[in-house]
């Protein structure tokens, strides 16, 4: 190897880390600047606009981890944010385990089921797949409504108690929650980051465009589908156990029914699958739309609010296919 | 429970999944001709019903009269969604899948708030018409003939279409599918097959809203209930495979049924779930799909 | 184990219903040789490549490599024993970087991608396309997706790299790039089989060639046995003169 | 505020602020009570939502205006004991999406300011705004959800002046120990219900009063709503054959199941319904035709306007809005407001705690009201133990009271397939 090209190729490296470095301030910069938000939004109503976005933003973000980046499209996820609903309700509301445990129990249930699934259901390819990860959570919603123990139809709604951080329980504030949100988005774009420069972020993305190719050069393809599909369905989970307690009331309808499935899926979509920014910017776009929308259009019953919001998302599909982040980003050579 | 409620369950099973079947197959079609999956299927099933519905009180004719028109109606629906919307999403090279899956399910919730806004949420149903609450007793068995005429109907749509497949249209079709580059070589307009391809699969859920109106109700979410169901059936009788949308369509029916006997009636989408989960674990491309 | 034959495939036979791709098929890969694989269309090249890739179990028959029974191994942990491909149509990983795609081979002796980064820089030097290390994948031209292929079957480091068509639709200058590529493979002492049925310019490249018609063995040995043998002659270049 | 306006301008609708100005223009220099409406007014109940919309307008005229109806706050324009401050109405859309309705009823109190909120229809959305309301210290009026575990929770910002599920299913078994008295069959009930809070804590009820009370439960059904076939659990009521089949239904599958009743000629010997779909005219007007004897349970019934006038009246004005005839959650929609104003008008004041203190002293006779309600008070759960229930028949092409015997105008037929 010349001495030049040696040089090059280790600018190119350098570059390289420079970029990651660059990410990586650039995040802290966003995420510092969100943190600062509720100084200046001391309405409730906006609070709660803002919430929902980060809330949404984590879990798509979860979701653009197996859809995004390992290129499994499911529209199932709402079962992950159902079971993390439902155990941290459940161990809270029955057994008085805090919430904060009752996250990590739904995810890690979450993750294994995730993975056993994903023996049944990792063969599969394309639409069949998809329709595959639709119907595995409709049944489970259909046995959530049906089982009692965890309040069938009926749901569970969190006894009233004094405001705390350990039942993540506040009457008025809705600042704790804010920040609890944003919390869960860093962690999950932190692994996120820390996952596309390791071997897993390589395999998935390799699997994503090319499954054989890839498993011709000794990428582990079902491991990794398993691997991300476990991941995926962690953060999710946790998502729907903040969820609950954010509430505090659940039944099955409100927190797995398909129309879930769809909002994880469209941040990442229109934000941009595969990318860092993508499912973030994708949520601060569509959940205020909506939440705005709805309040401001939907009182008035004449499906207004519906209209502007499915020629949004057709429009975003077919005008910014990459998603609404090549607006943003000059990718290297791209057209965008 | 007797045999004779046995059979009648079967029957009303077997019916229901001729209708199914009827919804289904314009989206295998479509999918069989240009690998796109509509999810505003359902949406033009509740198009056709409003349109049934709209005629027959303004002509105050049978629903059965003014099917013909509403199936020609719909077929200028497919035909324009894919010259004003699919054409582009199918020009993308970015993300095609999702494209198709997004714009198509953005469609579907602009024509359910567009169905809010004009015909307002009331539920609406076609109150007399020649079939409609008229039941034949066979020997105790009783099948509704809103149902029969759907089945029938169903085994003619399907008929037709195996007589198209061996029209020169119908070889376009084919050849469309099989080799896009080829097509336009040999002087076929890729674009106005594919017109045609999704106004054909309008038309034929079209024909189904024109049954469904007559013994179902009608408001701007009913598409939601029959399209899973749709989509199901389709994947299950393996995508672009008409006769297999036939008979995943009759398998649903059927299944649905008996599900609704042996567990809580609650759980009767459980059994057609579980049916299409353990037929892709053996045929991951359903019954009758290529791989 | 330094035994001079690498792998070997023991009455390979391959059936899809009623045809019979590969009968009864014995080769033997020797350590450090480039072998070609030859034989009309239809002939099984691409079912025993596939076979010994590791992409289609055989129907019966066994594969041997390094006195390891492979025959039912996936393609993934054949890989990681040494053996890579590269396929017939180019399959990069559109969405990655060319240095990205070569990564992912890279990543089967390195766990840490600093290193993978390293290792498949490295490589992309060695096969020439250093300079388009951060473009897209898919924006290279053809002969480019062929040296990507290559070289990322390289950076798995294997003992035998099966090269499947690599030669074909090139032109004739894009051909001589090419086989210097191979030559350049095997002096890094990586073994070589090549599937071909452009037999012209693979005769010029490779030490000793195997082929097959009918999905059965026909000959085998130096490309001056194979011109030579009238078998080949009638079956296959008498096939493709009268074809011409 | 500003920023509100900001996100608006930003969010590029123009039509936001049409909508806004148009609510607003309910009332023009005089001051207001503002109150927060909470409904679906999108997705598959919408309709409700946009009936509930229609009865609230028609009570805000009530209160508003000045009509000779014997009713709390109808002679006098507006609030008398607010210098006739007239009634303003914010509505928010809930989408039956419990977290929307939270985050409604909290934009609704923090941004509208309202007195108090009134809603919801679906039990799962008033349960988290009736929590809501709690922690702001704003009263809730909760009109139409009539699971009983809304009051449970000892709520003191919950106040229901209608009738919940026990009393409703309470009456139907008492109706039924009558007919039993009088010498006809009724052994066996038939439960057909959807598998929703609304089914199955209705279902809960009517079990258990069949078991205390010694009737026979021949069918236990429990059918996914919005099915898009009931063939199969039609079949199995077919064959169960009870009694009095006891469904309940919303609209959509009231529809359906008595068009698949007919179709698989299965003709229930009686069938009494806890309301909801088989309240609505929509299911009459579609297959009105084959419910011919079939008796609901209501809160409401037009033949009490033959004693109080004004009730047709007031129908009329409902009318003139929707196009249709009050029914059982219209009715309780509009009377549910009209309660809440008069408790604003005693209080004096549109301080929460006030309002609550005047709502939990409301006392007045429910001959001053458009039900069939005995007395309107709340208890110390919130519940009016008062709000007697009603049985109607469908005969003629319309509803007739016919228990309990005080306000009943026609002797049930019974069975109505004989």
């Amino acid at each position: 190897m010349s001495d030049a090209t040696l040089s090059s190729l280790k600018l190119s490296g350098d570059a390289f880390l420079a970029k990651r470095r660059r990410q990586l301030m650039v995040a802290a910069a966003v995420f510092a600047a969100v943190a600062c938000l509720p100084l200046g939004i001391g309405d409730v109503y906006l609070q709660n606009v803002l919430i929902l976005t980060l809330l949404y933003a984590a879990v798509s973000q979860s979701w653009n981890i197996l859809g995004g980046y390992c290129g499994q499209i499911s529209l199932g996820h709402a079962l992950y944010f159902g079971i993390g609903a439902y155990a941290a309700s459940v161990l809270f509301v029955n057994y008085d385990i805090v919430p904060w445990f009752g996250m990590v129990v739904g995810g890690v249930l979450s993750a294994a089921l995730a993975v056993a699934l994903g023996f049944m259901t990792f063969r599969l390819k394309g639409h069949y797949f998809a329709i595959a990860t639709l119907v595995i959570a409709e049944i489970g919603l259909v046995l959530v409504h049906n089982w009692d123990f965890v309040g069938g139809a009926l749901g569970i709604q969190w006894p009233f108690g004094a405001d705390s951080i350990w039942t993540l329980q506040f009457a008025r504030d809705k600042v704790p929650y804010f920040y609890f949100a944003l919390g869960l988005l860093v962690v999950v774009w932190l692994v996120t980051y820390v996952i596309e420069n390791s071997r897993w972020g390589f395999w998935w993305r390799a699997v994503k465009d090319d499954p054989e190719a890839a498993e011709s050069l000794g990428v582990e393809v079902f491991r990794s589908k398993l691997a991300a599909a476990a991941v995926s369905a962690f953060f999710t989970a946790v998502g729907g156990g903040f969820y609950a307690a954010f509430v505090s009331y659940i039944d099955p309808e409100s927190v797995m029914s398909f129309r879930f499935s769809l909002l994880f899926a469209l941040p990442a979509v229109l934000g941009g699958i595969g990318t860092l920014w993508g499912a973030p910017l994708g949520a601060a776009i569509l959940i205020p739309l909506t939440e705005i929308t709805r309040s401001y259009l939907g009182g008035s019953g004449s499906g207004l609010d519906l209209i502007i919001y499915g020629a949004l998302i057709m429009a975003v599909a077919l005008a910014k296919p990459e998603g609404l982040l090549s607006l943003f980003t000059r990718k290297s050579g791209g057209k965008a | 429970m007797t045999a004779q409620a046995l059979i009648q369950v079967l029957a009303s099973g077997l019916l229901m999944g001729l209708i199914y079947a009827l919804i289904a197959v314009g989206l295998s079609l479509i999918f069989g001709l240009m690998d796109v999956v509509n999810f505003a299927h359902g949406e033009f099933l509740m198009i056709a019903m409003y349109a049934t519905f709209g005629l027959v009180l303004w002509t105050t004719l049978d629903p059965i009269v003014v099917a013909p028109l509403v199936v020609g109606l719909m077929f200028c629906v497919g035909a324009f969604v894919y010259v004003a919307v699919v054409r582009y999403a199918m020009r993308t090279k970015a993300n095609a899948g999702m494209v198709q899956i997004f714009s198509t399910f953005g469609l579907a919730i602009l024509i359910q708030g567009a169905a809010q806004y004009f015909f307002t949420p009331d539920y609406r149903s076609i109150k007399t018409s020649w079939l409609g609450g008229h039941t034949l007793d066979l020997a105790g068995i009783f099948l509704p003939w809103p149902q029969i005429y759907g089945g029938l109907i169903s085994i003619a749509a399907f008929a037709a279409l195996s007589l198209i497949s061996r029209t020169d249209f119908g070889k376009a079709l084919e050849a469309t599918r099989e080799d896009q580059g080829a097509v336009a070589l040999v002087g076929i307009d890729r674009n106005k097959v594919f017109a045609i391809g999704w106004g054909l699969g309008a038309a034929l859920v079209g024909l189904a809203g024109t049954v469904l109106a007559i013994f179902y109700y009608i408001h701007p979410q009913v598409g939601a209930t029959f399209g899973t169901i749709a989509y199901v059936t389709v994947a299950l009788g393996g995508f672009g495979s008409v006769f297999g949308a036939l008979v995943a369509g009759i398998i649903v029916g059927l299944v649905e049924a008996i599900t609704a006997l042996i567990l809580p009636p609650t759980m009767k989408a459980v059994g057609i779930f579980a049916l299409y989960l353990a037929v892709v674990f053996f045929r991951p491309s359903g019954l009758f799909g290529k791989l | 184990m330094s035994s001079k034959i690498l792998l070997q495939t023991l009455n390979v036979t391959q059936r899809f219903g009623g045809l019979v791709a590969n009968s009864d098929v014995s080769v033997s890969i020797r350590r450090g040789e480039i072998l070609g694989l030859i034989g009309p269309n239809g002939a099984g090249k691409s079912t025993l490549f596939a076979a010994i890739s590791g992409a289609r179990v055989p129907t019966s028959g066994s594969i041997v490599f390094e006195g390891e029974d492979i025959t039912r191994m996936p393609a993934a942990e054949r890989c990681r024993l040494g053996i890579a491909r590269t396929f017939q149509v180019p399959r990069s990983f559109d969405s990655m970087s060319v240095a990205e795609n070569v990564m992912i081979g890279a990543f089967v002796r390195h766990a840490n991608a600093t290193r993978a980064r390293a290792a498949a820089l490295e490589v992309l030097d060695y096969v020439g396309l250093d300079g388009r290390a951060d473009a897209t994948a898919g924006q290279l031209t053809p002969p480019e997706k062929r040296r990507l292929e290559v070289a990322r079957a390289i950076a798995t480091e294997p003992k035998l790299l099966l090269l499947d068509e690599v030669l074909t639709g090139l032109t004739p200058s894009e051909a001589r790039l090419g086989m210097d590529l191979v030559r350049k493979v095997r002096d890094r002492g990586i073994t070589v089989v090549m599937v071909e049925h452009v037999m012209e310019i693979v005769m010029q490249l490779v030490d000793r060639a195997i082929v097959l018609n009918l999905g059965k063995l026909l000959a085998e040995g130096s490309p001056a046995d194979i011109v030579r043998n009238e078998d080949v002659i009638t079956a296959y270049l008498g096939d493709r003169h009268r074809a011409a | 505020m500003n920023r509100r306006e900001l996100l608006l301008a930003a969010s590029a609708l123009p039509l936001v602020g049409l909508t806004g100005a148009a609510s607003r223009a309910f009332a023009q220099g005089a001051p207001e009570v503002v109150i927060g409406v909470l409904y679906a007014m999108s997705g598959p109940s919408a309709q409700v939502g946009i009936d509930a919309r229609h009865a609230f307008e028609t009570a805000a005229e009530i209160i508003n205006g000045s009509f000779d109806f014997d009713m709390p706050t109808a002679k006098a324009p507006g609030l008398a004991g607010l210098g006739g401050a007239k009634v303003r109405l914010v509505y928010a859309d809930h989408q039956a999406d419990p977290q929307k309705g939270r985050a409604e009823a909290e934009r609704l109190i923090t941004q509208d300011k309202v007195a108090a909120l009134i809603g919801c229809y679906q039990s799962a959305v008033s349960s988290t705004v009736s929590a809501v309301a709690e922690r702001y210290g704003v009263p809730f009026l909760c009109a139409d959800s009539s699971s009983p575990s809304l009051q449970r929770k000892k709520l003191k910002y919950f106040f229901r002046p209608a009738a919940q599920d026990e009393m409703f299913s309470a009456a139907m078994f008492d109706f039924f120990d009558t007919q039993k008295k009088k010498g006809k069959k009724i052994d066996s009930v038939g439960l057909f219900y959807e598998d929703t809070i609304f089914g199955v804590d209705s279902s809960n009820v009517q079990r258990k009063l069949a078991n205390d009370r010694g009737y026979k439960i021949a069918a236990d059904i429990k059918y996914k709503s919005n099915s898009p076939s009931l063939s199969a659990e039609v079949q199995q009521l077919k064959s169960a054959d009870p009694d009095v089949l006891m469904p309940s239904t919303y609209t959509t599958d009231a529809i359906l199941l008595v068009k698949t009743m007919a179709e698989l000629g299965y003709k229930p010997k009686n069938l009494v319904a806890q309301a909801s779909g088989f309240s609505e005219q929509v299911t009459y007007d579609a297959v009105g035709d084959k419910l011919v004897g079939a008796i609901s349970r209501a809160s409401f019934s037009l033949d009490l306007a033959a004693r109080r006038p004004f009730i047709g009246k007031v129908n009329e004005m409902y009318k003139a809005r929707s196009s249709r005839d009050l029914n059982d959650n219209s009715s309780r929609e509009l009377m549910g407001l009209i309660i809440l104003a008069d408790a604003i008008d005693r209080a004096k004041a549109t301080d929460g705690a006030k309002i609550r203190d005047a709502l939990a002293a409301t006392d007045f006779p429910g001959t001053r009201t458009i039900m069939p309600w005995s007395r309107v008070h709340f208890n110390e759960e919130g519940q009016n133990p008062d709000a007697s229930p009603v049985l109607l028949q469908y005969v003629g092409g319309k509803f007739v009271t016919i228990f309990p015997d005080d306000v009943a105008i026609a002797a049930p037929i019974w069975p109505m397939n004989g």
